[in-house]
């Protein structure tokens, strides 16, 4: 009796685990799938189930003529994304290095001022900087967007850095120095290549996170340039235009093929 | 001594914020000798050896080498190899490109010839192109010692170098560097906490407790003639017990026991003492003894030839007593027993206040 | 500013979104202008067809997409220091502009196209460049053709099928205020139309973020009616969905847009270039063909084949224009009461 | 004074509090300004004295709630499952996870769309069962917005979760087995305690993000759900109210604040109770 209850409870356990653990995978991914499948829609509206498989919307969307303003915006929104990683990076990885190293008392007062755009809804930052700038007299710009993501963006690759600085053996850079190697060669050589997976996994985060960016592209960004956020969101509902889905696909892919790359290349201790 | 050869650390102190971790250290260390800074975790030894290295600078004193002044010249000058604590191998380069390291400024036919002189030396040629990950504990110590060796430095520093192996590689390895250091010759200051180990590779220790040096000398010295309670105790064991002066070579132990010395002691009459002995200057005995104190016996085990008898005195104090097994007396657990001591080999120190 | 209408936020508009202290993006002065368009399809026309010619007349044209509504906000936002050199809106916010101040009549003799234009167009504060005819498009595969805007409220089939919209639509507005007429009420007594939809909201098929957000419900079959200007009804065609127009029993509601020159404007010849092109027969004929299928205001062009399908140049010209001033009036407290009554 | 060994930090930290600190000082500074100029709390109290804003605040938190609630409830089973999986499996479900945190808004946006309306394939199962009497729409209600979004931040809770149990010790749960529990409760009192801790940061960044993820709100949400994103975007760019507006960013940051702060404090309090 009380067997029977012990193997049905145990049976009911390996059915939770595996049958609604792999439900919630599929939730997750469904729709990303979906969005793929929709893709090579060969119908003119986004109904589901599609009506059969073509590939015009990939040929329309890679199409100059036609689509010409995306790629503009596409490009403004690479650009901006670009910028936002060198910039984060540049500031971002020697704080982080630092910081590993820094006494206890000045990095437990400083990471949370650095840590705090993570949990700030970037809409509230946006609306600040927006703010700030106009009382300064100046106006949105490229300059202005890129800080501001840069700022919203920062502490992304500032946790998968330090994560990993903090890990990395301090004596390994003086091993370095008792060899006679200098600042700058122990930097390259040996600081770096440590730190350099959180280095990519956070620039991968920070990319992804501007190029997909709305409010802080929003309040700040040039009207006269169209980011890509902006106009597939207008894309998505003025019409519901089958290049959302072509798009959507480019995006999935990239995503899934930089996150396999990221994987290989040294996520393994990324996180 | 000659100042112009060997290793000379005069005069350090350091602190840490607040808390000064070295008080006026200073030792030497003969050209091509080995030294081994011995002492419990947080006695400063690691920093007196970061301090020669030059991986922080002390607040005052001074660390010189061979005639030069070292104190203030950088790290990265200073040509000193060092073995880290847990190695800190260059896990992304292989084993050799880890001994290169420090060889950047040679061509690279030099550079290759000496990596390879090195791996040869450590035994590690096949080894050359794995990662450092992949070797065992005793073949990353081994490139780790090779990688320091080979930018020919003037001395050699090694923190805690066998402290992440297994207790049977230790030994292996300490006879090995034991082997290497003959062959080179080196100049070579070593920290361990583990004084057997100390005692195995070096021929002068520096035991060293709360920032502070506390002796100097041979093992043989420091077991012998220790310079303080802390040596004596930190040192092989020794048996406390706490006593009271009565007269020029006279002393009575807590529990009345009367120990008449057969030299002198310096300490004035009624002054409170603290009174050493190893556990091999013990003899035990079933009958009471003129200046043995009264014991219980708690148990013996047997070690080899020896017996290690454990009793407890009246006032409770625990003491360790080694003798030959085939003679004396086997008493029952509880039985009163009579441990007289060596009176030559006792030592006497100021009244152990800290309990240590 | 108390007296702007409010208008429902929508994702569009927030591509264009009010700043108080945008100053004009940095581009080369002199030559150029910067010009607001409506974004979506308005903003891909006009930067096609009107950039190239603007460039002939030797100006660099940015095409700025901004809503109606954001236009006047940003330009409130920045006195002196105008954003934009040339506005495009409707009457009903051509009537704030006017009151603040903030656009300057034009001098037609700058504007070679001016007498080609039909009188309605030639206002003094700016060329009309297209009107939109407003009515309602259904889809017939699932509904009848409707007799106008009460059948939409009062016969069944069309319940769970119709879309509405808060009162920043312009076009929605015209139809409240048409609506509100019908079941006995004035532009000073809205409360019929509110108690009608107050009453009807249990079956209603969604209420829009914005006009175009109506289009793509529409495409997804979650709506199968909705307010909208022939100008809609032509783009769902386009894309190939079935879409039909109907005029309201009570008339068509219709609504110029035109192009005001921003007072201060950096570059007024570049300005009257811009509205040169906007009103020029050749740009209007590409206008008017699909996507856009913009009603011409130019006499020398024809009604291209799909605005035909929906209007006739009798239609237009007996429209029903509403009374904006009224409208203006009340649009902020319109809004206001629309919002809290559908937020669930 | 500025510590040599900090030097390389400071240009990130000097970055911080210029362009992200002080913006959102100044941002509290507006806030504080009535319509006729004076200073004062008159903007918070005009804002939660009107009971139709209330209910958006709270209609927030209460969205930012149940998103945390159902994504905690979907993510037991997938972290259960991570635990028992192998190392090739778990590298799976974690490409898995990080897949939807990667793709663009616009794309799970998108997708969504498709899925809840009227014609997607939820609607459409269930009509063609027979379990509704017409085709329905999840779009534009609350129900439909929920589900969306705890796909969207299902994996800032899982990821923290999975890092801790990448390091957990694998012993403890066969400690409880061996001990003579069953399953259930040898997972429950030997694994999920050293979770906890990552759960409840994962529940900070899930509930922050639900609140303020503007674009889903407004795509999938519709008109006729309206949250605090929604309301300042409308006080700013179609009312122009800016001190207004600032004043409900400011509570947006501070309901957010306090439960971060709630949630921090018990994490340590279970941390506390972990040693014990």
């Amino acid at each position: 009796m009380l067997d029977t209850r012990a193997k049905f409870s145990t049976a009911l356990y390996w059915v939770f685990v595996w049958g609604c653990g792999l439900l919630v995978l599929a939730f997750m991914i469904g729709p990303i799938l979906l969005a793929l499948v929709m893709s090579f829609n060969s119908g003119s509206t986004l109904r589901f189930p599609p009506e059969g498989f073509s590939l015009r919307w990939y040929e329309m969307l890679f199409d100059p003529i036609a689509s010409g303003p995306i790629h503009t915006a596409a490009k403004n929104s690479i650009e901006v994304a670009l910028s936002t990683v060198a910039l984060v990076t540049l500031i971002t990885a020697p704080a982080a290095w630092a910081l590993a190293r820094a006494p206890k008392r000045f990095s437990g007062s400083v990471e949370p001022i650095l840590l705090a755009p993570l949990v700030l809804p970037s809409l509230v930052y946006a609306l600040a900087a927006l703010l700030a700038l106009s009382l300064l007299g100046l106006g949105p710009s490229f300059i202005a967007v890129l800080i501001g993501h840069a700022a919203v963006f920062a502490p992304l690759m500032f946790r998968t850095v330090l994560g990993l600085a903090q890990r990395q053996n301090p004596a390994l850079e003086e091993a370095s120095e008792t060899l006679g190697a200098s600042r700058i060669r122990t930097f390259l050589r040996i600081s770096l290549p440590g730190i350099l997976p959180g280095i990519f996994a956070g620039a991968f985060l920070v990319f992804m996170q501007s190029l997909d960016n709305v409010s802080v592209t929003l309040f700040l960004g040039d009207p006269g340039r169209t980011m890509l956020p902006l106009r597939l969101f207008a894309m998505l509902e003025e019409s519901l235009d089958g290049r959302v889905a072509a798009v959507s696909g480019v995006l999935i892919l990239a995503a899934a093929i930089l996150l396999v790359v990221l994987q290989r290349f040294g996520a393994r201790d990324a996180r | 001594m000659m100042s112009d050869t060997g290793l000379h650390i005069r005069n350090v102190d350091h602190s840490y914020g607040d808390k000064q971790v070295l008080h006026d250290v200073s030792f030497d260390v003969p050209d091509g000798k080995v030294v081994a800074l011995l002492g419990p975790s947080g006695c400063g030894k690691s920093t007196i050896l970061r301090a020669i290295a030059g991986l922080i600078t002390p607040d005052r004193g001074t660390i010189s080498l061979a005639g030069c002044d070292l104190t203030r010249v950088q790290v990265r000058n200073r040509k000193l190899g060092m073995v880290f604590q847990n190695f800190a191998l260059f896990s992304h380069m292989t084993v050799a490109e880890n001994i290169a390291y420090g060889l950047a400024h040679l061509p690279k036919t030099e550079r290759k010839a000496r990596v390879e002189r090195l791996l040869e030396l450590v035994r590690l040629m096949p080894f050359a192109d794995r990662f450092p990950p992949s070797l065992s504990g005793g073949q990353q110590q081994r490139v780790a010692v090779a990688r320091a060796l080979a930018t020919d430095p003037a001395a050699l520093l090694m923190d805690e170098p066998f402290g992440a192996l297994d207790r049977a590689l230790r030994a292996e390895l300490q006879a090995e560097l034991v082997r290497m250091q003959d062959d080179v010759g080196i100049t070579t200051v070593m920290v361990t906490h583990d004084q057997e180990e100390a005692q195995a590779v070096a021929g002068q220790l520096v035991v060293m407790n709360d920032g502070r040096v506390e002796q100097v000398g041979t093992p043989e010295e420091i077991y012998d003639r220790p310079a303080s309670l802390f040596v004596n105790g930190f040192i092989g064991h020794a048996n406390q017990v706490a006593a009271t002066v009565t007269g020029p070579g006279g002393l009575r132990t807590a529990d009345g026991t009367e120990i008449a010395m057969n030299r002198a002691v310096n300490f004035i009459p009624g002054a409170p003492v603290t009174v050493t002995s190893r556990p091999e200057h013990l003899t035990l005995s079933t009958r009471i003894h003129p200046g043995a104190m009264q014991a219980r016996f708690d148990r013996a085990v047997v070690m080899g030839q020896f017996l290690t008898i454990d009793a407890t005195l009246a006032d409770g104090t625990a003491v360790k007593a080694q003798v030959l097994r085939d003679d004396g007396p086997r008493p029952e657990k509880g039985e009163a027993v009579w441990l007289s001591p060596d009176t030559s080999r006792l030592h006497v120190f100021p009244a152990n206040t800290n309990g240590a | 500013m108390t007296n702007m209408s409010r208008r429902a936020f929508t994702l569009t508009g927030l591509s264009a979104l009010a700043t108080p202290a945008l100053i004009r993006p940095a581009r080369a002065q002199g030559g150029s202008l910067v010009a607001a368009t409506f974004p979506g399809s308005w903003e891909d026309a006009y930067r096609t067809v009107l950039t190239p010619m603007v460039q002939e007349a030797g100006y660099e044209l940015t095409i700025a997409p901004s809503m109606a509504q954001d236009q006047i906000a940003r330009l409130m936002a920045s006195p002196g220091q105008p954003p934009y050199d040339a506005l495009l809106v409707s009457p009903g916010q051509s009537d704030i502009l006017v009151k603040e101040g903030l656009i300057e009549e034009i001098d037609p003799t700058r504007l070679k196209n001016w007498d080609k234009l039909t009188p309605a167009a030639q206002d003094a504060w700016g060329p009309h460049v297209t009107i939109e005819v407003n009515g309602i498009a259904y889809n017939p595969e699932v509904v009848d053709k409707p007799s106008g805007y009460r059948a939409l409220f009062e016969d069944e089939q069309y319940d769970y099928n119709l879309a509405l919209i808060g009162f920043g639509s312009n076009t929605a507005t015209m139809a409240y205020t048409e609506i509100n007429k019908a079941y006995g009420g004035t532009y000073e007594n809205m409360q019929p139309v509110f108690d009608l939809l107050e009453s009807y909201l249990p079956k209603i098929g969604a209420i829009a973020t914005s006009g175009s957000n109506q289009m793509t419900m529409y495409q997804q079959g979650e709506i199968a009616v909705f307010m909208a200007s022939t100008g809609n009804v032509a783009r769902l065609r386009e894309l190939g969905m079935p879409c039909e127009f109907a005029h309201p029993e009570t008339g068509s509601p219709s609504v110029p847009v035109a192009i005001h020159m921003v007072k201060g404007a950096s570059n007024p010849d570049a300005v009257y270039a811009y509205m040169d092109a906007a009103i020029d027969a050749a740009a209007q004929v590409q206008l008017a063909e699909p996507p856009t299928a913009m009603i011409p205001t130019n006499t020398e062009v024809p009604y291209s084949e799909v605005i035909s399908q929906f209007v006739t140049p009798e239609q237009v010209a007996n429209a029903v224009y509403p009374d904006w001033q009224a409208i203006n009036e009340h649009r902020s407290e319109w809004t206001e009461t629309f919002d809290r009554l559908v937020v669930r | 004074m500025i510590r040599k060994d900090t030097l390389l930090s400071w240009p990130m930290i000097a970055f911080m509090v210029l362009f992200f600190i002080s913006p959102l000082l100044l941002l509290a500074g507006i806030s504080l300004r009535g319509e006729d100029g004076s200073w004062g709390l008159g903007n918070f109290a005009a804002f939660l004295s009107d009971p139709f804003a209330l209910g958006v605040l709270t209609g927030t938190l209460g969205l930012g709630a149940k998103v945390t609630a159902f994504a905690s409830l979907a993510a037991l089973p997938l972290v259960m499952l991570y635990w028992h999986s192998g190392k090739r499996m778990r590298s799976v479900i974690l490409i898995c996870t990080l897949l939807p945190m990667l793709t663009a808004n616009v794309v799970r946006t998108f997708a969504w769309v498709v899925l809840l309306g009227r014609n997607g394939p939820i609607s459409q199962t269930i009509f063609g069962l027979g379990l509704s009497d017409r085709p329905f729409s999840l779009l534009f209600s609350e129900t439909g917005l929920i589900i969306a979004l705890v796909q969207i931040e299902l994996p800032l809770l899982l990821l923290p979760v999975f890092a801790v149990l990448n390091r957990a010790d694998r012993k403890t749960l066969e400690a409880a087995e061996v001990l003579g529990a069953g399953r259930w409760r040898a997972w429950f009192s030997a694994i999920f305690p050293q979770i906890i801790p990552a759960v409840l940061a994962g529940w900070v960044l899930v509930f922050a993000s639900a609140t303020t993820s503007y674009v889903t709100q407004s795509v999938i949400g519709g008109a006729r759900l309206i949250y605090l994103p929604q309301y300042v975007y409308r006080e700013v760019g179609v009312l122009f109210q800016w001190p207004m507006a600032a004043a409900i960013s400011i509570l947006l940051l501070a309901s957010t604040g306090v439960i971060m702060l709630c949630l921090t404090m018990l994490a340590r309090h279970e941390r506390l109770q972990g040693h014990a």
